[in-house]
């Protein structure tokens, strides 16, 4: 305290320029650090040919199962494929379903929420409840009630992560457009007899965008999460395509779960960091984008 | 200058606020003396400081503030109590809360908790302060409902606060700040929330209690139509600073702050203002970050001069009437 | 509180009707012969094409869809979900033998992550920024951020292949009768399970309760002379209470979905189980079932859960 | 053009009812009756003061006479140059076209700008969608606008975040002004603001006023702003007006138990002028359901019997040669029978 009382004597303090959330955002160390985190995974798997020059699905009977080395830095699996190589790319995979099906969520949730929540009436009443039946479902049963009847593939993935996420987005741009139509300034674009699309997507959607934000990483996470799930259980991406839970899937047989841990605890502790920075991200923006927490 | 019947010194207080990374000089410079039976004013605009001088006295400020500077004085029958000395939520401050000295605050729907009945909330003030039994409590609580006017107070009693409506709870909260009969009563903006009407009934209780117990009030009001109705002293506050304190015929009738004196002349008067055209003050008030240097009404001053680029001190009036103006002489001179 | 849980109730009843149509619709939509999961596979077997066409007019197999969706819902109200496709076993019975395992892991997975993730979030919010709060913060963000499974491989790893503390898998042993002799089987699993929800509790209660202290009743109540524990306690704790409880019902879906993992890893003859069987087997019928079972589960805890949030709220129970 | 002594706004029987729904199924039980038939006539170029207690329907008669709630009843009959027309019957189109006549500023001046758009952001659709469709004219019309308010041109360019309330107010002004409206509803126009700002606003509306010669209903619960700002004023209570009367009549005058009550309820920033308060006991009753009779009979000192079963009219009386409306059945007694009835009075005005 006497350090600020200080500085603000000096007149120090005075000239602090740019956006304040962005400021806020990068004075959290964690979320800083996160967004490191990130940055190295997701640029090590987008140009995962210029890291390591090894094909993950080349079978090399001759080296099978062999610990970490120089040769192989995550050690080789059951088929003598070289692990770090199949991890690099299996993130291609498993942050692309994440992000494309909390993406797809988001679209779909967004669109009808803001016109929904803005409206009211009885396209919001049918989707609320639409919405509610969604959630009923434990995720992962629904999930993989879909998968059942639609078949595994990658496109289905997103697919019904698409259909099994939108409702929580729905549900939370709605409630944010509810209180937003509650501003003055709704209002008074209404008194100029603005069209109903015009004042909720252009005037009203741009201040719900923060949360939004927020919760497209968050479910990021969770839908990586929830395909590494699916995966290990060998019931999401189709096993002959590498991704982070396809290569946990080995860990199922007891032996190499017990002898061979190079094959899957590196992949568990990628998986485990990435989740992780993206939760700090999605924390340190809901901090910077939180109005309540502004003074 | 202490008189025998002055109950609380307020002497040179100085708060600063540490949030966001910045300091904000909240209170720069608070004086005045509160009397046993009278009611004194902390008038001002919103951030001008007066809820925050009113919740130091009560070691009630948030955290990252402090009391910088100045002392805060409760001259009680046991002798002085330095309370500005004393732990925030110390032993020694928690017998004097409720008991010598009792809060009330603006909204009563988010001062009182929603999740216990009023009568919970009453009786938690005997809890500490008295050693009634259960139902004792219970009974002085209906009576305290009672003398608040509150119909039906056996059933009101265990009713919750939403059940209420907006005067009823702020009577309910007047009752739980009464109970241990206080010395001293603080009320933060007590009727901002409410209707005229209902305005007129929360004042005319509180006239009555002060009566009846010789309680010294200290009311925070933004609204100079209260002052002019309920105090017998005045403290005009702006930007943190207390410009001018004096009883409250000198002040409204002299006004020897230019603050003062410009603001009576902005705010429309019932019954007459459609003879007399308002004259508002210029610029707005400034950002507590970025204080004017000196006189903190310097920018908006019609009498401003250099030496208003230093600090004004206290120069006294008239009896018990001072002012922090260089030029409080052309000021009055003026009017 | 009467109308307010009848409400509730009456909102129950429609959602439970709309969700058993499209399980039907499902149903209907699976490739194969309906007769097969609706007669048991002995009966089937010796079944000549003559009579089993016979057996379909019968079973009304031929009426127009309302009917047979109406038929079926009053057949599963009476406990007939028809048979496995795979096993022949009526799905009835394989809910059932199957149910008391998960409702054991379950509820012992909710109860210790409800009360630790609780207390620990409030103490957290009551330390705001000290090592102890930064610390469970950051424990609580790996804790969600972990995959559950992950979290259950390491473990099953540590503390039985290596120091051999627990056993690996399985709910019981020849020879264990009581709940004591089964007690370390469910320990594993049900710290991996509660994991995650300890997590969300925690950080939720935290953000709960920093919101309840910052309430002008806090300052109220400090400003009447009480004691900080009192303070904390009965103004702050209570009413940060009931969002918590709210949470906990919003994430008892979570916890549900979570058993099917961890009953696969630690092999808990649970109904996650047979779950991720039957979608492996495209045993579709039973797939749907238990899909059903678990929404009515969800839908039946989170009325509970409302109930128990009007008992703590008198804004909702006095409405 | 207008006369001064033209009726731009006849509000006759204006009903805005709010439904409210309770038990089993949230069937509609009641209604919030916030406007319970209204009548009264706004005329060219004055300032209609609209004064009331929270929940008295005030700022819902204002929404009311914009369509900006579902009115459930009365006529709003607007004098469109000459031709009257009842804004609720209005096509689409034409309730477009006469939303340009009517504007509205709004009380809180930290949620009527949109934070995410500059002032041009903010004020340039409305006319877009009223056709000025050069970027280059939006952009004059808009700084013209701000000079009006007397804040600086350029300012257009800056987000809301970067002025004080007043200011931001000012802009609501700016922007309710932006397609040369006739009527201009304010709605709590100073009541967030400090005292300090409040008369800057208040005076710069007076200015605007003669500058552009328009019509405002000022709707506000503080009777000394209402009192600076009004030619006639309107007293309500519970969804209905209890009294209407030129400004100074209603000061001198006060009919109505209720005006009284709350003209004697102010407090007056003058030492030495302590009146006699009139402390009325108990609150406003709910407007789901008012009282029988007079709605303001259980609170009034002078209730008789048939005020507890007779809806008091507003009636027209004449004190000194000038029109005074008052709802009350003990108007009668202080002042004579009424010059004529409210319907007569209606009925000579929808005439001439």
């Amino acid at each position: 305290m006497d350090r600020l009382k200080m500085l603000e004597k000096e007149g120090l303090l005075k000239s602090r320029q740019g956006s304040r959330a962005v400021g806020k955002f990068l004075q959290n160390k964690l979320a800083v650090l996160g967004l490191m985190v990130f940055a190295v995974i997701l640029l090590a798997s987008v140009f995962a040919p210029l890291i390591t020059k090894y094909d993950p699905a080349m079978i090399d009977l001759r080296s099978r199962l062999s610990p970490p080395s120089w040769q192989h830095l995550f050690g080789t699996d059951k088929l003598g494929r070289d692990v770090f190589a199949r991890v690099l790319y299996g993130g291609r995979i498993s942050i692309l379903v994440g992000f494309g099906g909390a993406l797809g969520a988001a679209l779909v949730g967004v669109s009808l929420g803001t016109y929904a929540g803005y409206k009211g009436g009885w396209l919001d009443r049918i989707l609320l409840r639409v919405s509610e039946i969604f959630m009923a479902f434990p995720q992962i049963i629904l999930v993989l009630l879909l998968v059942s009847i639609l078949g595994q593939s990658l496109w289905n993935l997103l697919v019904i992560f698409t259909i099994t996420g939108w409702g929580s987005v729905y549900r939370m741009t709605r409630s944010q457009m509810l209180s937003i139509r509650e501003e003055e300034y709704v209002q008074a674009l209404k008194a100029f007899g603005l069209s109903d699309a015009l004042i909720a997507y252009k005037h009203m959607l741009p201040n719900a965008l923060g949360p939004i934000m927020v919760n497209l990483t968050l479910s990021t996470a969770m839908f990586i999460l929830e395909e590494t799930a699916l995966s290990f259980l060998g019931l999401g991406v189709p096993l002959h395509i590498p991704t982070w839970g396809n290569i946990l899937n080995a860990a199922q047989d007891l032996t190499i779960l017990q002898e061979a841990w190079w094959i899957w605890v590196p992949v568990g502790i990628v998986i485990s960091a990435f989740v992780l920075s993206i939760n700090f991200i999605g924390d340190g923006l809901r901090d910077a984008v939180d109005p309540t927490q502004q003074g | 200058m202490v008189y025998v019947d002055t109950i609380l010194t307020v002497d040179n207080l100085h708060i600063n606020f540490y949030t966001n990374n910045r300091c904000n000089e909240a209170v720069r410079g608070v004086s005045f003396q509160l009397k046993k039976g009278r009611t004194l004013c902390l008038v001002g605009e919103s951030g001008c400081g007066k809820s925050v001088t009113a919740s130091s006295i009560m070691r009630l400020l948030p955290p990252l503030s402090r009391i910088e500077e100045g002392r805060i004085i409760y001259h009680s029958e046991q002798g002085d109590i330095h309370l500005h000395e004393l732990a925030a939520n110390g032993p020694e401050i928690r017998s004097i809360r409720g008991a010598e000295i009792a809060m009330i605050f603006q909204d009563p729907m988010t001062a009182l908790n929603p999740v216990y009945t009023v009568g919970f909330q009453i009786r938690e003030a005997f809890l500490y302060h008295t050693k009634m039994a259960k139902a004792a409590m219970q009974q002085k609580a209906i009576e305290l409902l009672r003398s608040m006017r509150i119909p039906a107070p056996e059933q009101r009693v265990n009713e919750y606060i939403h059940q209420y409506s907006g005067g009823m709870r702020q009577r309910a909260m007047i009752a739980m700040a009464m109970s241990c009969n206080p010395k001293i009563l603080i009320a933060d903006e007590p009727t901002t929330a409410l209707d005229v009407t209902v305005q007129a009934q929360i004042f005319d209780l509180m006239n009555d209690l002060q009566k009846k117990h010789n309680a010294a009030i200290l009311l925070i009001t933004h609204d100079m139509g209260v002052v002019a109705e309920l105090a017998h002293d005045v403290v005009v506050m702006y930007m943190g600073v207390a410009v001018e304190n004096g009883p409250v015929e000198e002040v409204l009738t002299k006004p020897a702050h230019p603050y003062t004196s410009a603001l009576l002349k902005s705010i429309p008067v019932l019954g007459q203002s459609r003879s007399k055209k308002l004259e508002p003050i210029r610029g707005s008030t400034p950002d507590p970050y970025n204080r004017p240097q000196g006189c903190q009404f310097r920018p908006r001053c019609d009498f401003a001069t250099e030496k208003c680029l230093q600090e004004p001190e206290a120069c006294s009036v008239g009896e018990n009437h001072t002012v922090k103006c260089w030029h409080w002489e052309k000021v009055l001179a003026n009017a | 509180m009467l109308t307010y849980t009848l409400r509730k109730l009456l909102m129950l009843i429609p959602m439970l009707l709309v969700i058993t149509f499209l399980i039907y619709v499902g149903l209907e939509l699976t490739p194969g012969d309906a007769v097969s999961y609706m007669v048991g596979p002995d009966a089937l077997a010796n079944m000549s094409q003559e009579k089993l066409n016979e057996l379909r007019e019968a079973l009304g197999l031929n009426d127009p869809f309302i009917v047979r969706y109406l038929r079926w819902l009053g057949r599963a109200l009476r406990g007939d979900f028809g048979y496995s496709l795979t096993s022949g076993v009526p799905i009835k019975d394989i809910v059932f033998s199957r149910l008391p395992a998960t409702l054991e892991l379950s509820v012992a997975a909710l109860l210790f992550s409800t009360l630790l993730g609780s207390i620990l979030g409030m103490a957290s919010a009551l330390k705001k920024g000290s090592i102890m709060d930064v610390s469970l913060t950051v424990a609580g963000m790996i804790g969600v951020s972990i995959p559950q499974f992950f979290f259950a491989l390491v473990s099953i790893l540590i503390f039985s292949f290596k120091l051999g503390w627990l056993p690996s898998g399985g709910r019981t042993m020849p020879g264990y009768t009581t709940f004591l002799d089964r007690l370390p089987h469910l320990i594993l699993p049900a710290l991996v399970l509660g994991i995650t929800m300890t997590a969300g509790v925690m950080r939720y209660s935290r953000s709960s309760m920093l919101d309840a202290l910052s309430k002008d009743y806090i300052k109220t109540a400090r400003s009447k002379g009480l004691p900080e524990w009192r303070v904390n306690l009965l103004h702050g704790f209570r009413v940060a209470l009931t969002p918590v409880v709210v949470l906990v019902g919003f994430r008892l879906p979570m916890l549900i979905g979570g058993s099917v993992v961890v009953e696969q890893i630690f092999q808990w003859p649970g109904i996650g189980k047979e779950f991720v069987a039957a979608v492996r087997g495209q045993n579709l019928p039973l797939v749907m079932m238990i899909a059903l079972f678990t929404v009515t589960a969800v839908l039946v805890a989170s009325f509970l859960v409302d109930l128990i949030t009007a008992l703590l709220d008198p804004r909702i129970r006095l409405e | 053009m207008h006369k001064n002594s033209e009726v731009l706004l006849k509000i006759r029987n204006a009903q805005t009812y709010f439904p409210v729904q309770k038990g089993l199924l949230k069937r509609t039980v009641g209604h919030v009756r916030a406007v319970d038939k209204v009548s009264l006539n706004v005329y060219w170029g004055e300032t209609l003061g609209l004064v009331g207690e929270s929940g008295c329907g005030k700022t819902t008669l204002g929404k009311s006479i914009l369509q900006l709630v579902p009115v459930t009843g009365g006529e709003f009959i607007y004098n469109f140059d000459g031709e009257e027309k009842d804004l609720r019957k209005l096509s689409k189109e034409e309730m477009m076209q006469a939303r340009k006549r009517l504007q509205i500023v709004f009380q809180d001046p930290y949620s009527s700008l949109n934070p995410s758009f500059t002032i041009f952001g903010s004020l340039q659709d409305p006319l877009k969608k009223f056709g000025v469709k050069s970027k280059e004219e939006r952009k004059r019309i808009i700084g013209d606008l701000l000079e009006a308010v007397n804040l600086h041109r350029d300012y257009m360019y800056r987000y809301p975040h970067e002025f004080s309330g007043g200011q931001r107010q000012r802009i609501g002004i700016a922007r309710a002004l932006s397609l040369q409206p006739e009527l201009v509803i304010c709605d709590e126009a100073v009541s967030a603001l400090d005292v300090s700002i409040q008369a800057q606003v208040l005076n710069l509306l007076l200015e605007l006023k003669e500058k552009h010669q328009l019509t405002y209903i000022f709707i506000s619960h503080d009777l000394s702003v209402v009192e600076y700002m009004s030619d006639r004023i309107a007293v309500m209570y519970l969804g209905k007006i209890v009294e209407l009367a030129q400004a100074e009549d209603l000061f001198a005058n006060a009919l109505h138990p209720y005006t009284q009550a709350l003209l004697s309820a102010i407090p007056v920033a003058e030492v030495g002028r302590k009146r006699k308060r009139i402390v009325l006991e108990g609150n406003v009753p709910s407007p789901v359901n008012p009282p029988p009779g007079c709605a303001f009979h259980p609170r009034c000192p002078y209730a008789m019997e048939v005020c507890k079963s007779r809806v008091p009219e507003l009636k027209t009386y004449v004190l000194d040669g000038k029109e005074h409306q008052v709802a009350c059945h003990l108007a009668a007694d202080k002042v004579g029978a009424p010059a004529k009835s409210r319907q007569a009075e209606v009925d000579s005005n929808a005439t001439n």
